[in-house]
C-alpha cells in the first residue's frame, strides 16, 4: 500500500512537472521563433565556439581563466543573457585571435542569482575561487557585488570588473574592484538634459528603491534642477520609490500624475512593462515618457504604436549593428535561443577584452598581474588607441602602452576604478516599440 | 462585451504588419547610417561630437502643446549672434563649436497672445561633444484663449484619492478571488498552500500561452486557461495531497511540501518563459470614466464580483456548499454524517485552483502582464488578507482582501511608498492582537 | 575522473565557508522552535536580519564588536518577546503567520529609502563598515593565507580561516548546549509541550512562559547566525528574507528535525547536493537541452521537487527519528 | 462467558481489532465486541482503554489494522464512513459533534446528506423527537448550550433512520440534569428498534440502563456481561469503578 501510493506520488509530481514542461514548451518554442526586437540576421556572421570549461589540469599562471558570476536566476535572470553573450563572445574571439599567452582561454560560468538568494551567489564565489580564476566578471547587481566583495578582495585577492554595478558606494572600494558601466552621473547628464531641452520642466520619476534606481534618480534630479526644472515625484528624500518586488502601479501612476508633471522618467528593470500598461490606460502622453539604460529595451509585445515618440538614454555611442550581430549568432549558436536583450552585452564584452590584455600585458593569467595593467589597458597611460584584440594584443606583447576602446566606448579607469568618461546615445522609439538612434554625448 | 471589442481589435491588427515591417525595414536601413546624419530633415538637427556642443531646448505652453513661430537669438561669447525660429516641434537648437558661456533669449514679441514669459534670457555654460538644455516656463495656453483652468491642488488630491480607493477596490477584488481558495483549502484540510501563489501564476502564463503565442480570442483563452487551472487542482488532490491525507503526513509537513512545490513551479516558469512579464495582449486600453479605470479593470472586477458571489451563494444555499462548510467546520463529523469528505476536498481544489487561474488571467489583463515572481508577490498578501478575514472563512478571506488591497493601494498617500505591503502586513499583526480570530473568524478554531 | 576530482573539492570548499555555519545555526535556532517545541516559526531570516542591524549598526556608531554582539541578542529577544506575546497562545499556523509577515515588515522597513542613513537601505551596510572590528580580535596574522590541503584561505580578511574557526565552533558549542537542554528537564517539558500542549498544562506547568523561552532562544541563535552570515558578506535587507526562512527549514527538514546534528547535516547536504545538480547538469546536459541559463533553473526545479520528495518519503529527515515527528494534528 | 441479550444474528461484530492513530504504534490490541439487534451497549473503561478509539475503529475514523468488522454479516472493516452510514450506522462524537457555522436544520441536512429527497419528512420527524430544536432551526449551532447541541448531533445522527448508533460519551460535559436526560432519551431511541453502541465514562449510571456492556483495558476486551453482572462484579469494581469513584 506504502509502496504503490509512493510509485503514485512520486510519478505524479514527475507527471505534473512534465504536463508543465510539456505546456510550457509549447510556449516558449513559439515565442523564441518571433522577436521583432532583434533586428540583424544572423546568417551573415560565422558564429564562433564557446570557450571550454576550466577543468582542474588547466594552470593558474598560464591559462587565462575568466570565471562569470552573472544572474542566471532569480529577479534579474532576464538580464542575463546580454551579459553572458558579450562575455562569452569576447573569449570566443580571444580565442579565435590566438588566446591569452598564446593558449586558449576558458571559462567557469557561474550564477549570481539574486539579493534573495545570497547563497547561491556565495556558493558561486566559492567556487571560483576555489578554482583560482583569472579573474570575476560580474555581478551586474550592486548589492549582490556588495555581498560578495569582501571575500573576492581578501588575500590573495582576485580582480573582479562587473559590467552593470551603478552604485556610488563602489567607488574606489577596493584595488581589484573595477566596473565597465559609467558612472551613472554620465548618463543622469544626458538624461536630464535631454528632458530639459524638450521643454519639460517639471518632471516625475517613477523609481524602485534599489542602488541602480535611487543612485541614478538623485543624479538626475541634480542635472534637472541645476537648468531650472523640478522634480515633482520621487524627488530624493520623498519617500516615493516603490519597492522593487512591485507588481501592480496603480497608485504610483496615480500618485505621479497627481503631480502634473511635464514628463515621466521611469527609472526602474523589468518592473517597467506593468508601469508603461499603467501610465497608458491612464491617458499619459507616452511621448513624454523617459526610459534609463535598465529598460530601455524592445517591448515587440505591447501593441504597435503604444511607445511612439518615448525616449531613453543608455550607454555607448551608436550600437554597432555588426556586434549586435555577432552577439545574436554566438548567442544563438551557444545558448540555442535568440536574444532579446543586449543590455550590458558591450560592457561585459569590453570588461573581457581588458582582463584578457591585462593578462597578455602582465604575462601571466593571475590576477596579480593582471590588476595593475587594467588602468593602462583601459588608457589611463595615453598609450596607442586599438580597438580589437587582434589590434591590441602585439601591443600588448611588446609592452607598448596601448589603450583599449570597445562597443561600451567607455573612457579609461580613474583612479576609483570607474570609466573616467563615457558616451551616453539618446533613443527614441518608433512605432514598433523598437528604439532608434537620435544622438550621443559624452560625459 | 468589452472581450469582444478586445479580439476585434486584435485581428484588426493585421493593419498593423505592413506598416511595421515597413518600420522595421527602415529600423533596420537607419542602423548603417553613420552617427550624427539622422534622417529627420524637418527639425533642425544637432549632434554633439568632439567638436560640436548643442545649445537646445523646446518651448512649450501649459497644455505641452508646442510654441512655434518663436524667435530665439544665441549670443556666444565671441562672435555674431544667430537667431532662429521655432517649428511646429517647438524645438530650437544651435550647433556651437566653441565652449564658453552663451545667452539664449526669447524675442517675447513673437511668442503667441497670451503666452507669457516669466524670464526672457538665460545664460549657460556650454562644453563640448555635450547638450546644453535651456527651459524656458512658458504660462498660458494657446487652446483656451491663453485661459487656463488649473485644477486646484486640493481638487487633485481628492481625485487622487478617490482613484486610488478605486485601484485599491480592484485589487482588493483580484486578491479575493485568489485568496478565496487559499481559504477554503485550508478551512477544509488544515492545509496552508504556499503554492497558491503559483496558481495565479500558472493562470497568466497559461493566458499568455492561448493568447499571446496561439493567438486564440481572450475569451476562448481565458476559459480554457481556468479549465486547465482547475484541472491541475483535480489533478493535484488526486495524485498528491488525498493520497498524502490519507498517509496521515502531518500538517506542517504538507506545508513544507507545499513550499518545495512553489519553489519547482516558480522555476519551472522561469525556466520556460524566462524572467520578463509575459501579457496576454499587447493592447493597452485607455481609461474610461472620470478614474483611471480601463474598461477591462471594470470588466475584471465586475467578473470577479459575480463569481465571488456565485462562490458565496454555492456555499450558502447548495447542498453540497454546506457540506463544504460542514466540511471547514469538523471534518470528521462530515465524514460521520455521510459526507463523502475526500469528494468535497476535491471539489475544493478544483474551485479553488480554477479560481486562482481566474485571479491570475485577469491580474494579468489588468496589470499587464505576468512574471514568474508575481504570484509569489502576491501570496504574503493573500495569506494576510486570508488570516484578517478569519482563517477558513471564504467570506472573512472576501473581507480581509478588501481591506488589504484599500491598505497596499492607498497607504502611500501618508507612508513611503516602498511600505506599501509593509502597512498592510503592520495591519494584519495589529487585527490579530486585538482579535485573534480575525474579522469573521470563530474563537474555537484558535486555541 | 577530473570533473568529479574538482566536483569534491567544490564541496569541500563549501562545506568550510562560514556561510554555511551561519545557516546551520540559524538552522540549529529553527530545531529548537519546530523540532522540540513544535512552534512554527516563519520569520527566522527575520532573526538573523534585525541581528545583524543591531551587530552592525552599533559596531558602525562606534560601539564596538562585544557591544554589537550584545545588540544583537538584545534585538532578537525584544524581536521574540514582540511576537510571541500576542500570538504562542494562539494555534500553530498563526504564529507562522504573524512571523513570517514580522520578518517581512523587518526587511522592508529595513530596506526603506528614507531610513538609508541607518540601515544602508535595500544596498545595505557593507562589511568594510563592521567586518573589521571582528577582524581586530584574531589571533591569526592579519594579512596573508594559508593552505591546509587544496584548499587557500585568507587568515584574517574576509571569509577567512578565523570566520571559519569561529562560526563552526559555535555550531558545535550550540550542539553541545542544545543536547544539554534537551536532556534536562526543560528540555522535557518542551517536548512535551510539542506532544501534547494540555498535558503538560495539567502538569501545572505554564506553557505559555515555556515557549517564550524557546522562541527568544532559538530566535537568539539565529541572530547569532545571522551575525556569522554578515561578517563575510554585507548587511542587506532582501538577503535575509522569506526565501532564506524555507532555505533553512529545507535544511533542517534534510537533516532531521528534533535531532541535535540534523540541522548541522542538513546545512551542509544542501548546499552540497545542489552544487551537485547544478555541476552535474552543467557537465552532462548538452547546450542544445539547457542552456548556461537554465542548468541553474533547472537546478531549483530538483531542489523544489527534492524537497517535496524528501518530506513525503522520509519525513523525519535523514537523522531524524519518525516519532519525534508525530506531534502534529 | 458470552451473554446473549438479544436474538439472532450480532447486528454489529468487532473482531480481534488492531489500531492505531500514529504508524506503528496501536491503541486497540485484539478487542472483540458484538451487539445484537435491539440491544443498547454499554463500554466503559479507564481512561485511555481505547474506548473512543474503537467506536472510531468500527466507524472507519482510525485505520484499522488487524481484525475485522462487520455489520450485518457485511464486512465493513475501514470502509468509509460514509458508506457506513449508508448501510445505517450513526456515529455521535464526544466533542465538536455538531457544524458550529452551521444553522441546526443546515446541520441536520447533513446529517441526511445522502438522502437528501426524504429531507421534510426526516425533519419532521426529528422536530418531533427534539421540539426544542423546531423553534430555533434557524439559529447558529455554535450558539448552542452544551445540552442543546447534543440534541442536535443526535437528531443529526438520527435523520438517516440508522439501524445502529455509535455513542461517544454522550454524558460529556452536562450538568446531572441533562446527563438524566440524554441517559433517558438515549433508551428511548433504542425502545424504537436502534441498536445503540455507547461509550461512557459515567460507568455506573451507564451500567444501570444498558443490556449488556464491555470494559476496556489497554485496548483489549477484559470483561462483558450485563450491565447488573459488571456492576456488581467485584473485579470490575476493584479494577475501574473503584478508581472511578476515588477520582470523582
Amino acid at each position: 500500500m506504502i509502496k504503490t501510493l509512493r510509485g503514485r506520488a512520486t510519478l505524479t509530481i514527475v507527471g505534473v512537472t512534465a504536463l508543465a514542461v510539456a505546456l510550457a514548451g509549447c510556449a516558449n518554442n513559439s515565442t523564441s521563433g518571433s522577436t521583432p526586437g532583434a533586428k540583424p540576421s544572423t546568417s551573415t556572421v560565422a558564429a564562433l565556439p564557446k570557450a571550454a570549461t576550466c577543468t582542474s589540469s588547466d594552470d593558474a599562471t598560464t591559462t587565462f581563466k575568466l570565471g562569470t558570476f552573472l544572474p542566471l536566476t532569480g529577479s534579474l535572470a532576464f538580464l542575463g543573457p546580454g551579459a553572458v553573450s558579450g562575455a562569452g563572445l569576447a573569449l570566443s574571439e580571444i580565442n579565435k585571435d590566438g588566446g591569452v599567452l598564446g593558449k586558449p582561454t576558458c571559462t567557469i560560468d557561474t550564477d549570481s542569482s539574486d539579493t534573495d538568494n545570497p547563497t547561491i551567489g556565495n556558493s558561486s564565489i566559492a567556487k571560483l575561487l576555489q578554482a583560482k580564476v583569472s579573474a570575476i566578471l560580474g555581478a551586474e547587481s550592486s548589492s549582490v557585488t556588495e555581498n560578495v566583495l569582501s571575500k573576492v578582495t581578501a588575500s590573495p585577492g582576485t580582480v573582479m570588473i562587473s559590467p552593470a554595478n551603478t552604485d556610488d558606494k563602489l567607488t574606489g572600494i577596493s584595488k581589484w574592484y573595477f566596473r565597465t558601466a559609467p558612472n551613472n552621473t554620465v548618463e543622469a547628464n544626458a538624461l536630464g538634459s535631454q528632458i530639459i531641452s524638450d521643454g519639460h520642466t517639471k518632471v516625475g520619476i517613477l523609481v524602485f528603491n534599489d542602488p541602480y534606481g535611487t543612485n541614478l534618480r538623485d543624479a538626475t534630479q541634480k542635472i534637472v534642477e541645476k537648468n531650472g526644472g523640478t522634480v515633482t515625484y520621487g524627488a530624493t528624500g520623498k519617500g516615493q520609490e516603490f519597492p522593487s518586488t512591485q507588481t501592480t502601479f496603480s497608485s504610483d501612476v496615480s500618485a505621479v500624475l497627481a503631480t502634473k508633471p511635464d514628463a515621466i522618467v521611469i527609472d526602474a528593470f523589468d518592473q517597467t512593462q506593468a508601469i508603461i500598461t499603467a501610465l497608458a490606460s491612464a491617458g499619459w502622453t507616452m511621448k513624454n515618457t523617459y526610459f534609463v539604460d535598465g529598460n530601455l529595451s524592445a517591448y515587440p509585445k505591447l501593441a504597435p504604436g503604444t511607445l511612439t515618440g518615448a525616449q531613453g538614454t543608455t550607454q555607448g555611442v551608436n550600437p554597432n549593428s555588426a556586434f549586435k550581430a555577432r552577439l545574436d549568432a554566438w548567442y544563438v549558436k551557444n545558448e540555442g535561443k535568440k536574444l532579446t536583450t543586449y543590455s550590458y552585452a558591450a560592457e561585459s564584452y569590453d570588461a573581457v577584452m581588458l582582463l584578457a590584455l591585462s593578462a597578455d600585458a602582465g604575462k601571466s593569467a593571475t590576477s596579480a598581474a593582471i590588476q595593475p595593467k587594467m588602468l593602462p589597458a583601459s588608457g589611463s597611460t595615453n598609450g596607442t588607441v586599438c580597438k580589437t584584440y587582434a589590434a591590441c594584443l602585439p601591443l600588448a606583447n611588446a609592452g607598448t602602452d596601448f589603450h583599449y576602446t570597445g562597443p561600451s566606448s567607455i573612457g579609461p579607469f580613474n583612479a576609483g576604478h570607474d570609466p573616467s568618461t563615457g558616451y551616453i546615445g539618446i533613443y527614441k522609439y518608433n512605432s514598433t516599440n523598437n528604439f532608434d538612434f537620435v544622438s550621443a554625448v559624452k560625459g | 462585451m468589452h472581450f469582444s471589442r478586445l479580439s476585434r481589435s486584435r485581428s484588426g491588427s493585421k493593419k498593423w504588419v505592413l506598416p511595421t515591417l515597413v518600420a522595421l525595414l527602415l529600423a533596420f536601413l537607419a542602423t548603417f547610417i553613420p552617427v550624427g546624419a539622422t534622417a529627420s530633415a524637418a527639425v533642425p538637427t544637432c549632434s554633439p561630437d568632439a567638436t560640436t556642443a548643442c545649445v537646445r531646448g523646446t518651448l512649450l505652453d501649459d497644455d505641452s502643446n508646442a510654441v512655434a513661430k518663436v524667435s530665439v537669438t544665441l549670443t556666444p561669447p565671441t562672435g555674431p549672434e544667430e537667431t532662429e525660429v521655432t517649428g511646429s516641434t517647438g524645438q530650437w537648437v544651435f550647433s556651437v563649436h566653441e565652449k564658453g558661456q552663451y545667452k539664449v533669449s526669447v524675442d517675447t514679441s513673437t511668442l503667441p497672445k497670451g503666452l507669457k514669459l516669466a524670464v526672457a534670457s538665460k545664460t549657460l555654460t556650454v562644453a563640448l561633444s555635450s547638450l546644453a538644455p535651456a527651459a524656458f516656463d512658458i504660462t498660458g495656453s494657446q487652446t483656451s484663449d491663453g485661459h487656463v483652468v488649473q485644477q486646484s491642488a486640493t481638487s487633485l488630491y481628492l481625485l487622487r484619492v478617490w482613484q486610488q480607493f478605486a485601484s485599491g477596490l480592484r485589487l482588493g477584488l483580484l486578491i479575493a478571488l485568489a485568496s478565496i481558495g487559499l481559504s477554503l483549502v485550508y478551512g477544509t484540510t488544515g492545509l496552508s498552500n504556499f503554492a497558491h501563489a503559483e496558481q495565479v501564476t500558472l493562470g497568466g502564463m497559461l493566458g499568455f500561452t492561448f493568447a499571446g503565442v496561439l493567438g486564440l480570442n481572450l475569451i476562448v483563452a481565458s476559459v480554457i486557461t481556468v479549465i486547465l487551472c482547475a484541472l491541475t487542482g483535480y489533478l493535484q488532490d488526486k495524485f498528491i495531497w488525498g493520497p498524502l491525507r490519507k498517509r496521515g503526513l502531518g500538517l506542517n509537513q504538507l506545508m513544507i511540501v507545499t513550499i518545495g512545490l512553489s519553489i519547482a513551479l516558480e522555476y519551472t516558469y522561469q525556466y520556460f518563459y524566462g524572467g520578463q512579464p509575459v501579457a496576454m495582449t499587447g493592447i493597452i486600453q485607455q481609461n474610461t470614466g472620470p478614474l483611471y479605470m480601463t474598461p477591462i479593470s471594470y470588466l475584471s472586477m465586475a467578473i470577479a464580483v459575480v463569481v465571488l458571489v456565485a462562490v458565496g451563494l454555492f456555499l450558502l444555499k447548495t447542498r453540497i456548499g454546506r457540506a463544504t462548510r460542514a466540511v471547514s467546520d469538523n471534518r470528521a463529523l462530515a465524514a460521520a454524517s455521510g459526507i463523502d469528505v475526500d469528494r468535497i476536498i476535491r471539489l475544493v481544489w478544483i474551485i479553488s485552483t480554477g479560481l486562482a487561474g481566474l485571479a491570475g488571467v485577469l491580474y494579468s489583463l489588468v496589470q499587464g502582464g505576468m512574471q514568474w515572481s508575481t504570484g509569489l508577490q502576491l501570496l504574503l498578501l493573500m495569506f494576510a488578507a486570508v488570516t484578517l478575514g478569519g482563517l477558513g472563512t471564504a467570506f472573512g478571506a472576501l473581507v480581509g482582501s478588501m481591506i488589504i488591497g484599500v491598505v497596499v493601494e492607498m497607504s502611500n498617500l501618508v507612508l513611503s511608498a516602498d511600505l506599501k505591503y509593509a502597512t498592510a502586513l503592520v495591519i494584519l499583526i495589529l487585527v490579530l492582537l486585538v482579535r485573534p480570530q480575525g474579522i469573521l473568524g470563530r474563537r474555537e478554531r484558535i486555541g | 575522473m577530473d570533473f568529479l576530482n574538482s566536483l569534491f573539492t567544490d564541496f569541500g570548499a563549501q562545506i568550510l565557508t562560514s556561510g554555511t555555519a551561519a545557516f546551520a545555526i540559524a538552522a540549529i535556532g529553527v530545531n529548537i522552535h519546530f523540532g522540540y517545541t513544535g512552534l512554527l516559526n516563519f520569520g527566522q531570516a527575520g532573526f538573523m536580519l534585525i541581528g545583524a542591524y543591531g551587530f552592525a549598526i552599533t559596531i558602525e556608531s562606534g560601539g564596538g564588536f562585544w557591544l554589537g554582539v550584545l545588540m544583537s541578542l538584545l534585538a532578537a529577544v525584544l524581536f521574540a518577546l514582540v511576537l510571541g506575546i500576542p500570538t504562542v497562545k494562539l494555534r500553530g499556523d498563526y504564529l507562522a503567520i504573524v512571523t513570517i509577515a514580522a520578518a517581512e515588515i523587518i526587511r522592508i522597513v529595513g530596506g526603506n529609502a528614507l531610513l538609508e542613513p541607518l540601515t544602508g537601505g535595500v544596498a545595505g551596510i557593507l562589511g568594510s563598515q563592521f567586518q573589521p572590528a571582528f577582524q581586530a580580535l584574531s589571533f591569526l596574522p592579519k594579512t596573508g593565507t594559508f593552505t591546509l590541503g587544496p584548499y587557500t584561505y585568507p587568515y584574517t580578511e574576509g571569509d577567512s580561516w578565523w570566520l571559519r574557526i569561529v562560526g563552526w565552533s559555535l555550531v558545535l558549542i550550540f550542539c553541545l548546549i542544545v543536547w544539554l537542554l534537551m536532556r534536562s528537564p526543560w528540555g522535557r517539558v518542551l517536548r512535551g509541550i510539542r506532544e501534547d500542549e494540555d498535558a503538560v498544562r495539567s502538569l501545572g506547568k505554564n506553557v505559555f512562559a515555556y515557549k517564550m523561552q524557546s522562541l527568544i532562544l532559538g530566535g537568539v541563535l539565529g541572530a547569532v547566525g545571522g551575525d556569522i552570515f554578515v561578517l563575510s558578506s554585507s548587511v542587506q535587507p532582501d538577503s535575509l528574507g522569506r526565501t532564506t526562512t524555507f532555505l533553512i527549514y529545507t535544511c533542517l527538514l534534510l537533516g532531521g528535525a528534533a535531532s541535535i546534528f540534523g540541522p548541522v547535516l542538513g546545512a551542509l547536504l544542501y548546499f552540497v547536493l545542489r552544487i551537485g545538480i547544478t555541476d552535474f547538469a552543467g557537465q552532462f546536459i548538452p547546450s542544445s537541452i539547457m542552456n548556461s541559463q537554465q542548468i541553474p533553473q533547472f537546478a531549483w526545479i530538483v531542489v523544489g521537487v527534492g524537497l517535496m520528495l524528501l518530506v513525503i518519503f522520509r519525513p523525519q529527515g535523514i537523522l531524524g527519528n519518525k516519532k519525534e515527528l508525530a506531534f502534529n494534528d | 462467558m458470552v451473554v446473549y441479550t438479544g436474538t439472532g444474528e450480532p447486528v454489529l461484530e468487532a473482531k480481534d481489532i488492531f489500531a492505531g492513530y500514529l504508524p506503528g504504534i496501536n491503541i486497540l490490541n485484539g478487542c472483540n465486541i458484538h451487539a445484537y439487534p435491539g440491544e443498547l451497549i454499554g463500554i466503559i473503561g479507564p481512561n485511555g482503554a481505547g474506548k473512543s478509539t474503537l467506536l472510531k475503529a468500527i466507524f472507519g475514523l482510525v485505520p484499522v489494522r488487524g481484525g475485522k468488522v462487520t455489520l450485518k454479516g457485511q464486512d465493513i472493516t475501514n470502509s468509509k464512513a460514509n458508506k457506513l452510514v449508508q448501510a445505517g450506522v450513526g456515529f455521535v462524537p464526544q466533542n465538536n459533534n455538531v457544524f458550529p457555522t452551521l444553522t441546526i436544520e443546515e446541520n441536520l441536512q447533513m446529517g441526511l446528506f445522502l438522502r437528501p429527497k426524504l429531507l421534510d419528512e426526516r425533519l419532521e420527524a426529528m422536530y418531533d423527537l427534539f421540539p426544542v430544536l423546531a423553534d430555533r432551526r434557524n439559529q447558529r449551532a455554535g450558539g448552542l448550550s452544551g445540552g442543546e447541541r447534543q440534541s442536535v448531533a443526535m437528531a443529526r445522527a438520527l435523520m438517516m433512520d440508522p439501524s445502529v448508533l455509535l455513542l461517544d460519551e454522550p454524558s460529556a460535559g452536562l450538568s446531572p440534569v441533562r446527563q438524566d436526560e440524554t441517559f433517558l432519551r438515549t433508551r428511548r431511541i433504542n425502545a424504537t428498534g436502534v441498536s445503540v453502541v455507547m461509550v461512557e465514562q459515567n460507568a455506573r449510571r451507564c451500567l444501570q440502563i444498558c443490556d449488556r456492556g464491555y470494559v476496556l483495558d489497554q485496548g483489549k476486551d477484559s470483561h462483558t456481561g450485563t450491565g447488573h453482572e459488571l456492576a456488581e462484579d467485584p473485579k470490575v469494581i476493584e479494577l475501574y469503578l473503584g478508581t472511578l469513584a476515588d477520582e470523582v
